[in-house]
């Protein structure tokens, strides 16, 4: 274990083997540095676990995701994924956007299977699995509905089908239920949790629900407002697997309100 | 412009970073490479034609045509006065062919029942050749400027008419949903959203226009002229003297090059929010002016 | 003194084709007639008779199918000047064709200048007892460059048209043979047009016109190298290569000299000769009386003009110019 | 745009053949309007009629020619074929083009240069030279029709692809896509309205370069028909041969609104509802063992 | 006061004149009548009366939004507006959008600017208003940006003092703080409270939050799943003005368990 600066916690002591996302000082700039997204991040992940990332709007918890992503390349410091520099998009890194980005000529199970698509011939299997997924977002009706026939929120839950047809072993997602209600996003917090312990993914969810981040998470990286830094990381102790129950019990409670706390401070 | 770059966030990743510093040394320059291949090309031709493998009375040589230009602008000099009437036909038919095009779209876009019954008529004007209603304008408006100027209009108001109407008629459908909400008219409508969201379309089709209103002026004076490069193109042909011809197609085609090229420039200006580099500067020039207009 | 406008619709733009606009221009002789020439070259697919009739044109240059067209269509026009007496319609072919004469292109591609030189293939065809299915034709353009490749690469046995379609081929340096047949080439001549609503109204104007150009047309029988530097300096892309200028004018000269006594003189016998093969082939409906659309009445004032003052202007210009 | 009246079915249906009704009286009282000024204007002696014959003439020129002598159809058959065959290879050269070019960097910078070259050549002064490679026949017909309607196919093709949306665009590199994915999947779909657009207007453009290059030589087809007439100044066939140009360009485009409204059914809604019905069905088809059932695809409940 | 079916209390006696939105068995389908989004929704919404509407996903929330806005055409029912049959979009009210549909080509003041570019050129004081509402919502430093270089939260927040910029005195919002963090949520909660009751603003506010929705709330209209219906509206007896501290209140969070127990038995 590296030591990491600004008080960023790296998490329990895990064999370097097994950090998946690692990242030192990784910085961000835009707009040939007028605007630091980013600054100075170090973290390190370990394989299969669940980290949230919250913060203020603003602070950078997109351009993180993006970053690990590959989709836009940081300023500094050095990020790796599977021990390899991170130079591009690459394979086992599923990511569920902010916004919705469904395909407009799709229908929803369409949408659903492009990542499949993506890597070879659907079989009867995939297509099955796609309308499975459908299902279990409770868009049972709608699974021949085009984007635009659905509400926002159907929007959202159709991109988390999508994601989770990837099958990629790292997940990012970007404020997956942001338009959700308690109860769908309370479902879908629990499958999430189901799927993602069946495949041993590891996670980074990103929300602005504190409740729901220390729910899911084995960590909570806390992040500050402009410009973004790592802030702390939050061991969450629960056991697995959690019933929603756990969010009526003291302890969670305290959890909440700590972490609420070091949002508040910074 | 468009179709000429790719999108902004695409740009941030430099994914051609690693390509190899060996095609941008300087030697590879792209100037250089442009010239190489274009000396190639010209190479080609000359021997071909030196060779007889081209009829030069077909395509003359490109020695041939050099030499011709260079009497024609140098040593003789008769181009420029019909390379003026030309330029200046094909500049006020395009004006107009590109406000009649852009305009009857706003029209037809607003307003469906126009739109419906305007349309057929459109396209059947856009249909028929102008080669054969050309005399017909001609008939209406006599053999002076004004049937030429509309002649080069109605070859080149097609192409903004139609990418304008289609700009239009796919705008983004929550933004339009935001404007029906402020009540906003259809010409704001129009104005804010519609005009800007289409630009990068329309710009296409005003560069589609200006390429055809070369030919429509070609056009025009092949049907009735004394002066222009129309004519000087076919005192040429007539007398078969094809390396004078040619110098007088290839300064038409270059002034068609600068002119696209210009339209590009201008539309990438325009359309500043498709190019993050861009973006800034005009964030930081608003600013400015904000500041400059109405203080802090 | 008042300067009239007179439009006069014709093919080409100032060429050394039509000498005698730009020798006439140049010595003056349409301003002494207080006549201005608006030439309004055109190419169209409306008929210039129809210009004329909506006085856009005041004078139209029409070749002879285009004339009896126009007459049998019920136009009301008159010729009052026969412009080219010489430019005969015709067969060509390249000069080291085997073909000699009309009867040898039975079931070859024949070439049409344009689609209304069918008439004079099948009129030419006719001597020889054929008709036009007996040969597959092919419109080959009027295009310099099409007409010269259809030549050279032979793709066709021979080309209808008229002599002026292939002057640039020959100033060109490419020789040619004509298999005309002999009671086919004495065609009606390229001749100018006027309404018959508007005679009295143009009478004045009209006659200035037609004796500037008679008079300059005249110029080339005395003095050929001036009217080579006269259409030099109105028209030098075409003399970019001397030796295709002169060989152009040269060819044109013999074409716009009339060959009638008097300048322009108008040849009915010749109008009416020709009607009955016409009517044979189809390209005409009956025949017509040429007196209902000749009109000679300009004639003489266009010629009322004395071949000595001509010679003496021609030499103050040269003095002037050189 | 989404907002569709919606009212009871019934309703709806007797509303669509009411609007139907009223366009297209006032489509044929326009009409009528149009025509009875031309005549007018002609009866009145305003226009001379070797320039413009009076639309009874026209009338009967048609009549004469599509009824009677009917040799206008092998002429409109041909410029027909030669339009159809130019804008196919034009589309397909544009089309080809446009997708390398936007698939590779390099060969857009050097290559679009030498397409806007050919685009801003007229066209028009390119027909002799065309004549000479391809030919007296159709080849050269095809040729300038191709020639002239790649152009405005390869810009909107090219606009249209590169114009894809940055969210989905980082969406589909996430997913590890590569270019020809992308290419297929997002910037295809994406740019199919404005790559319509420029095909309708491709569509048109060939016929004139057919039309033009008639005019400039041909043996047979439209063109030459109306110059035909018009030399033997029948100025009613000329112009009713001139109308039937029109005809075809009519023809023509509205095929290419055909297929604009069928492909880009994501944008027109009622066209959404009966695709998602039919995918429903193939998906089912496909997909024996599988329950899906979906709310869109049950239009016929009511 | 008409009766309302469905048990949908009417909310306090008022005036008949003081409704501002009244809503009689109002019903939309889609497609032909083959998605029902909303069925025989009656309600009245008083004057300057604070309204938060909640509802599981794809219930029909943004679709009773977008009637009410005259955007979409009602299918049945009768909806009126200041006594006016809605009939297409009218003056007094803005709309708050679910996606914050920002114009690209604008700066983010020039977007708030923009509804008062619509009525008329804008004046130095509409000008400074709206760099003014930008500061509010916590955009200072980016003024001058242009939407695609902000994060999803601050495009939301351009929203949202786009809305408020327009100066309506009926205000719709769907879910305008979704993607923002409880910080910057609440402080924003906070302002809408105090700007809506200065301008005295009639307000419909969709958000997934329940305590939010009780917060800022006079009543609460709870909605049930597909088919959408008004299932109750909850009265919030809280007095005004409301700080914060009221969340902590046991009156408060039994308001909460109430408003999710109806969510939950729907
Ligand atoms: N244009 C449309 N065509 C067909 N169906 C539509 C359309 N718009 C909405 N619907 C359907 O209407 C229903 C209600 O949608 P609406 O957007 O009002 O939900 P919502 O309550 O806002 O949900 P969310 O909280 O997810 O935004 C959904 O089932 C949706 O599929
Ligand atoms: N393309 C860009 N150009 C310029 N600045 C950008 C760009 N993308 C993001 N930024 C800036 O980077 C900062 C961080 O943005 P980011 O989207 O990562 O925030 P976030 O934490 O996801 O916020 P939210 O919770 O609101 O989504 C913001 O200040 C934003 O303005
Ligand atoms: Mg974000
Ligand atoms: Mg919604």
């Amino acid at each position: 274990m590296t030591a990491l600066p600004r008080k960023v916690e790296a998490g329990t002591a895990t064999d370097v083997a097994d950090i998946v996302i690692a990242g030192g000082g990784v910085g961000k700039t835009f707009g040939g540095g007028a605007v630091v997204a980013l600054e100075d991040a170090s973290f390190n992940i370990p394989k299969g676990s669940f980290v949230s990332l919250v913060g203020p709007s603003g602070c950078g918890k997109s351009t993180l995701l993006r970053l690990i992503a590959g989709l836009i390349e940081r300023s500094s410091g050095s990020l790796t994924v599977h021990g390899r520099e991170v130079s591009g998009p690459h394979a086992d890194v599923g990511m569920m956007f902010q916004r919705a980005t469904l395909l407009d000529w799709r229908t929803a199970v369409e949408n659903v299977l492009l990542p499949t698509e993506i890597h070879r011939k659907p079989t009867a299997e995939d297509r099955s699995r796609a309308v499975e997924l459908l299902k279990m977002v409770g868009l049972k009706d709608f699974v021949f509905s085009f984007p635009s026939q659905l509400s926002g929120g159907m929007q959202q839950r159709v991109a988390l089908a999508r994601l989770l047809q990837t099958g990629a072993d790292i997940l990012l997602l970007d404020e997956p239920f942001g338009a959700l209600d308690e109860f769908t996003r309370e479902r879908l917090n629990l499958e999430l949790m189901r799927i993602v312990a069946e495949v041993g993914a590891t996670t980074l969810f990103v929300t602005h629900n504190i409740g729901e981040a220390i729910f899911l998470a084995d960590k909570v990286m806390v992040m500050t407002p402009r410009p973004g830094r790592l802030a702390r990381m939050v061991d969450v102790p629960f056991a697995r697997p959690r019933r929603p129950e756990l969010q009526q019990t003291p302890e969670f409670n305290a959890l909440v309100a700590e972490v609420r706390d070091i949002l508040g401070t910074h | 412009m468009v179709v000429l770059t790719s999108s902004t966030r695409e740009q941030d990743h430099g994914t051609r970073r690693g390509a190899g510093s060996f095609f941008h040394a300087a030697a590879f320059h792209p100037i250089v490479r442009h010239f190489a291949i274009f000396a190639v090309l010209i190479g080609a031709w000359e021997i071909g034609a030196r060779t007889g493998t081209i009829d030069p009375l077909v395509l003359p040589a490109p020695s041939a045509i050099a030499e011709a230009m260079w009497r024609l602008f140098v040593t003789q000099r008769n181009i420029w006065w019909h390379l003026l009437v030309t330029i200046g036909e094909v500049l006020a038919g395009f004006t107009a062919g590109s406000i009649l095009g852009i305009g009857l779209a706003i029209v037809v876009g607003l307003n469906p029942m126009v739109r419906k019954l305007l349309k057929p008529y459109v396209i059947v004007l856009e249909a028929t050749p102008r080669i054969a209603i050309g005399p017909l304008i001609i008939a209406a408006l006599g053999f002076g400027w004004s049937s030429k100027i509309t002649i080069v209009m109605l070859v080149c108001f097609f192409a903004p008419f139609i990418n304008t109407l289609s700009g239009m008629l796919s705008v983004n459908e929550g933004a339009y949903e935001l404007f029906r909400s402020l009540r906003a008219n259809k010409w704001q409508i129009f104005t804010k959203l519609m005009l800007l969201d289409a630009m990068p379309v329309i710009m296409a089709g005003l560069r589609l226009a200006m390429a055809s209103a070369l030919s429509g002026a070609l056009v025009a004076e092949f049907i009735s002229a004394s002066e222009g490069m129309g004519v000087l193109l076919k005192r040429y042909t007539a007398s078969l003297n094809m390396a004078s011809a040619f110098g007088c197609l290839l300064t038409l085609t270059a002034l068609g090059f600068a002119i696209y090229r210009t339209m590009e420039a201008v539309g990438n200006r325009i359309v500043f929010w498709r190019h993050a580099p861009q973006m800034d500067a005009v964030s930081r020039r608003r600013q400015a002016q904000w500041q400059r207009n109405w203080g802090a | 003194q008042d300067v009239t406008t007179v439009n006069v619709i014709m093919p080409l733009p100032r060429s050394a084709h039509f000498y005698p606009l730009i020798v006439g221009e140049a010595l003056g002789y349409f301003e002494d007639e207080g006549v201005e020439v608006n030439l309004l070259p055109s190419s169209t697919t409306i008929p210039y008779v129809a210009f004329v009739q909506n006085q856009q044109a005041d004078l139209a240059m029409l070749d002879p199918s285009e004339t009896f067209a126009a007459v049998s269509a019920g136009a009301d026009v008159k010729v009052v000047y026969e412009v080219m007496q010489n430019a005969p319609e015709g067969i060509a072919v390249s000069a080291d064709s085997p073909v000699a004469n009309v009867s040898e292109l039975k079931g070859t591609t024949v070439g049409l200048v344009s689609d209304r030189d069918r008439n004079t293939l099948g009129i030419a065809l006719g001597t020889a007892d054929l008709t036009i299915d007996d040969v597959t034709t092919v419109v080959v353009g009027e295009a310099g460059p099409t007409l010269a490749n259809a030549f050279k690469t032979q793709s066709v046995s021979a080309i209808a048209g008229a002599v002026p379609d292939w002057l640039a081929l020959q100033a060109n340096g490419m020789q040619i043979k004509m298999i005309t047949p002999e009671e086919v080439s004495q065609t009606p001549a390229n001749s100018f047009v006027i309404s018959a609503s508007r005679i009295d109204e143009l009478r004045e104007p009209i006659q200035g016109f037609l004796r500037a150009w008679s008079k300059a047309m005249h110029v080339a029988e005395i003095d050929p190298d001036a009217v080579a530097e006269m259409s030099k300096a109105a028209v030098p892309e075409e003399w970019e290569n001397e030796e295709f200028g002169r060989q152009f004018l040269d060819a044109s000269i013999p074409m716009n000299v009339s060959s009638t006594e008097r300048a322009g003189d108008l040849q009915p016998e010749i109008w009416s000769a020709i009607q009955p093969r016409m009517v044979a082939v189809g390209a005409l409906q009956a025949e017509v009386d040429p007196a209902t659309f000749l009109d000679n009445s300009f004639i003489e004032f266009a010629n009322d003009w004395d071949a000595e003052t001509v010679k003496a202007d021609v030499k103050a210009w040269k003095d002037a110019n050189q | 745009m989404s907002t569709v009246q919606q009212t009871g079915a019934t309703d709806q249906a007797t509303f669509r053949l009411f609007s139907i009704a009223t366009t297209l009286l006032l489509h044929l009282s326009i009409f009528a309007a149009l025509i009875a000024m031309w005549e007018g204007v002609i009866a009145a002696g305003l226009v001379n009629e070797f320039l413009l014959p009076r639309p009874s003439r026209i009338a009967a020129a048609i009549g004469k020619l599509y009824l009677f002598d009917r040799t206008i159809y092998w002429h409109f058959a041909i410029t027909m074929y030669e339009a159809v065959a130019g804008f196919a290879i034009g589309a397909a050269v544009g089309i080809a083009l446009a997708v390398s070019s936007a698939l590779n960097d390099t060969f857009r910078r050097y290559v679009a240069p030498y397409a806007i070259v050919l685009n801003v050549t007229p066209g028009l002064a390119l027909t002799p030279i065309v004549i000479a490679w391809f030919g007296f026949g159709w080849g050269s017909k095809i040729a300038l029709a191709a020639i002239i309607s790649f152009f405005p196919i390869f810009v909107n093709t090219l606009a249209g692809l590169t114009q894809s949306d940055a969210d989905r665009l980082e969406m589909f590199r996430s997913l590890g896509a590569s270019r020809f994915q992308i290419f297929w999947k997002l910037r295809i779909p994406d740019a199919l309205p404005v790559a319509l657009a420029g095909l309708k207007i491709g569509m048109t453009t060939a016929l004139i370069g057919a039309v033009v290059a008639e005019f400039a030589q041909a043996t047979e087809g439209v063109g030459v028909l109306m110059q035909r007439y018009s030399f033997s100044l029948d100025m009613a066939a000329a112009i009713a041969t001139l109308l039937s140009m029109s005809l075809m360009g009519l023809i023509l485009f509205s095929i290419m609104e055909l297929v604009d409204d069928r492909v880009v059914f994501w944008r027109r809604d009622a066209r959404m509802a009966v695709i998602s019905r039919k995918r429903a069905a193939a998906f089912a088809r496909e997909n024996p063992g599988l329950q899906t059932n979906n709310k869109h695809n049950a239009g016929g409940r009511q």
